[in-house]
């Protein structure tokens, strides 16, 4: 499973991209994924602390809290969109 | 129908002179273009963040719901990622129909959503410091009226 | 505010480059190009007529509403006249502004409006003779939806 | 007075212009010119047997049939414009 970080989210983890070779235990969805991330503390913690701010995609599309996620899966966290036109 | 994602520059009349070349069935062509607009010197520069991949994924799936409303003869979309600056271009959205009103519904509806489909963050560095910037509610409901 | 009525054609990127040359305040640029269309080969070619004089008055006083009714920074209106063959360019419209509903509402009104207000009359040849063509109901109320 | 005729109004008459150096008797607004002019028969008679299909102009002005003329104006009529745009 490749996860990837966007904006301040890859600011606060500290991370852009992270490789979790296998599902973690009792990860199933994205929801439990966020809460498994958010377990390892210190910038994890602070970046999925507001979860109404984080937006997520599995295999690039949009996702929701109960989508399934599988091991070869390639999930990404982020900020609402905010585009480039005024 | 044709999305580019790119760190370069665009040419807007090159753009619309191979848009129409050779095309005798089109009757209006709407463009759009986004540039990088200096808020009373405010905004010195930005830097436009986004996700390959699923950038030009979502742009092509926006790209097609146009296709599906609207009777268009072409479309095509150019986003820009990277660093811009006051009075850079950052985005074009192209639609050519027979006539005018699918032209121009159908690029409004590209860049409303554009706006809050397309994974791009912007970074804003002002005299102040630098920040990312926040989503806007009025942007979600500028798409939402496109709904139904 | 700028308006030509002309023989002549134009050139999109041209006119695009000239309207925003130096600006850093517009945020969105709207343009509409219109072009003579073939449709499945019935127009061979059109005459537009015009009324010299009245016909820059009338579109000065579209434009002049087009900018009360809406936070414009420019807008540009080029219009043909004289005999067109499909593929040629008819008008363009462009429209600056900071905000791109701004942008692209008034370019929408401005294209209506040119339609119904700018005395233009269209002559229009094909394999089956030459007819000046009859004012249709859709463009009445494609302008009338602007009013309020 | 000058009198402009625009599409088939010009076909018709068979003029695109014509100087009426004063007004006629009676004719004070646009309604009673096309009466006026209409009454020359002809192709005048013609171009104006319908006149829901034509409009008028007072110094590059939309007219109606109640709009008031003076004998320095610039009348036009034509029929109702169909722009250049699909």
């Amino acid at each position: 499973m490749k996860i990837l970080y966007f904006a301040w989210l890859k600011t606060k983890t500290g991370l852009g991209e992270e490789d979790v070779p296998q599902l973690p235990a009792g990860v199933t969805n994205v929801g439990q994924l966020i809460d498994w991330l958010a377990g390892r503390g210190g910038g994890f913690a602070e970046a999925f602390a507001n979860r109404g701010l984080v937006r997520a995609a599995v295999n690039q599309d949009y996702a929701q809290p109960d989508t399934p996620i599988r091991a070869g899966d390639e999930i990404a966290f982020f900020p609402p969109v905010t585009g480039g036109v005024g | 129908m044709s999305v580019s994602v790119q760190r370069e520059d665009f040419d807007v009349g090159l753009e619309y002179a191979r848009f129409v070349a050779g095309r005798t069935d089109v009757g209006g062509v709407a463009l759009f273009v986004g540039q990088v607009r200096a808020e009373s010197g405010q905004v010195a520069a930005m830097t436009l963040e986004h996700y390959p991949g699923m950038t030009e994924r979502q742009i092509d799936a926006i790209a097609a719901e146009a296709r599906a409303r609207w009777a268009l003869d072409a479309c095509r979309v150019i986003h820009r990622y990277g660093r811009l600056v006051p009075g850079d271009r950052i985005v074009l959205v192209m639609t050519a129909a027979s006539h005018r009103q699918a032209a121009l519904e159908s690029c409004h509806f590209l860049i409303d959503w554009l706006k809050t489909k397309a994974p791009f963050w912007k970074y804003e560095e002002s005299e102040t410091g630098a920040r990312w910037v926040e989503a806007k509610e009025t942007d979600d409901q500028a798409a939402q009226r496109w709904r139904r």
